[in-house]
């Protein structure tokens, strides 16, 4: 199925765009969105892989990997760079 | 049980000196340590191309993602006078253009030692930057 | 080389909200946090002929060793700003008479990022209470 | 010779004084005064041995033990209790 997955800052730079679709098997987790994210968006790489620390939010809150997802779920890659 | 006074809010623009400086503190004689940090923008950040240099900013460009980043910030207020046995805490973050030399981030702690609300303050600030989802874009001055 | 700029002054009396807020943060864009801690009289204190237990006090009486007080302080301020690299440091201290709930400290601190300004910060009052001949006298209330 | 020693805090409040007197060998250094201290002053015991770290200030400066006094210096016992 295709969900919508909101993204923000140095990730949405990079992908040009502050949301971005990906395919998933149905049913799917959190943890089947951010690996199609990074499978079907080379430009998020950075933002996927470590050292980068990954979350995805559903319904603006942080989830574990298992946490199933629809697409009536609002969904958020968080990537947080730290520093500063 | 006690409970901690705890406030936080997102707000739009740069937190002006008296938003900073708000901060009264309570009468009933339990408070010893009052701190305060104020995350101001400075002028020179990294290049994103060459991070060993530092390039000249105008401003920071903060994004949040809200509700989401409301509810983490009060979240993480909460937890954090309760692992520190706080007496309050109050936390305030900009959204939005902050100049070089504007006042992006405020933390106010009161704890009856300044033990306590100096691990506070410190943990706060490194939890603040890995869990609440605000993102910060550099507006380059040249 | 960059020149700190230090400022200490030990003072008659409670440090008032306008004192304790009186930092203004440079603008030339190198500041990138700014720290300010307040030291504030509590009720209780542990009582002298039974350290485990609390007794309740009106205030402290702070008593100095003038002028070594005033020359320890500029002195240790001076080198917390050098040894941390820091922008600005201003410290304020009480003698005589505090009240419970009153201010008799203010340590404001000025530097790039903030690892260095909490450094500072918890130093330079572990220095303070080891080396800067002041005193304090518990007023009991009963 | 006798040397005056200004005295603080908790130490002023135990010897119910401001200064007090020490009978010291001629000439002596800042070791000696606390050393006399401790031996004609025992209620200052508690500020002058651990884990109490009592100092000599000679002119409103700290001095190491070896530092040479006379009667013609200000001379003050320093005992910070820390804490607070």
């Amino acid at each position: 199925m295709k969900l919508e997955v909101l993204i923000f800052g140095a990730a949405a730079l990079a992908a040009r765009s502050g949301r971005l679709s990906v395919d998933v098997p149905h049913p799917a987790t959190a943890a089947d969105v951010l690996a199609a994210l990074e499978a079907q968006h080379p430009s998020l790489a950075f933002a996927l892989k470590p050292p980068a620390t990954p979350r995805l939010a559903v319904n603006h809150a942080y989830v574990p990997p298992t946490q199933p997802v629809t697409p009536a779920d609002e969904l958020a890659l968080i990537t947080l760079l730290g520093g500063g | 049980m006690f409970t901690p006074l705890v406030t936080s809010l997102i707000i739009d623009g740069p937190i002006t000196d008296s938003r900073a400086h708000a901060l009264a503190i309570p009468d009933h004689g339990t408070v010893g340590a009052a701190f305060t940090f104020r995350g101001i923008v400075r002028r020179a950040e990294p290049s994103p191309a060459h991070p060993a240099t530092l390039r000249d900013l105008l401003a920071l460009d903060y994004e949040t993602y809200d509700p989401m980043a409301s509810r983490e910030l009060l979240a993480l207020a909460t937890e954090t006078a309760a692992a520190h046995h706080l007496t309050a805490i109050h936390v305030l973050h900009s959204r939005g253009r902050i100049a070089v030399g504007e006042t992006s981030f405020v933390l106010h702690v009161l704890a009856p030692h300044r033990a306590e609300a100096l691990a506070a303050t410190a943990s706060f600030i490194d939890a603040l930057k890995a869990r609440v989802p605000i993102w910060k874009r550099p507006v380059w001055a040249t």
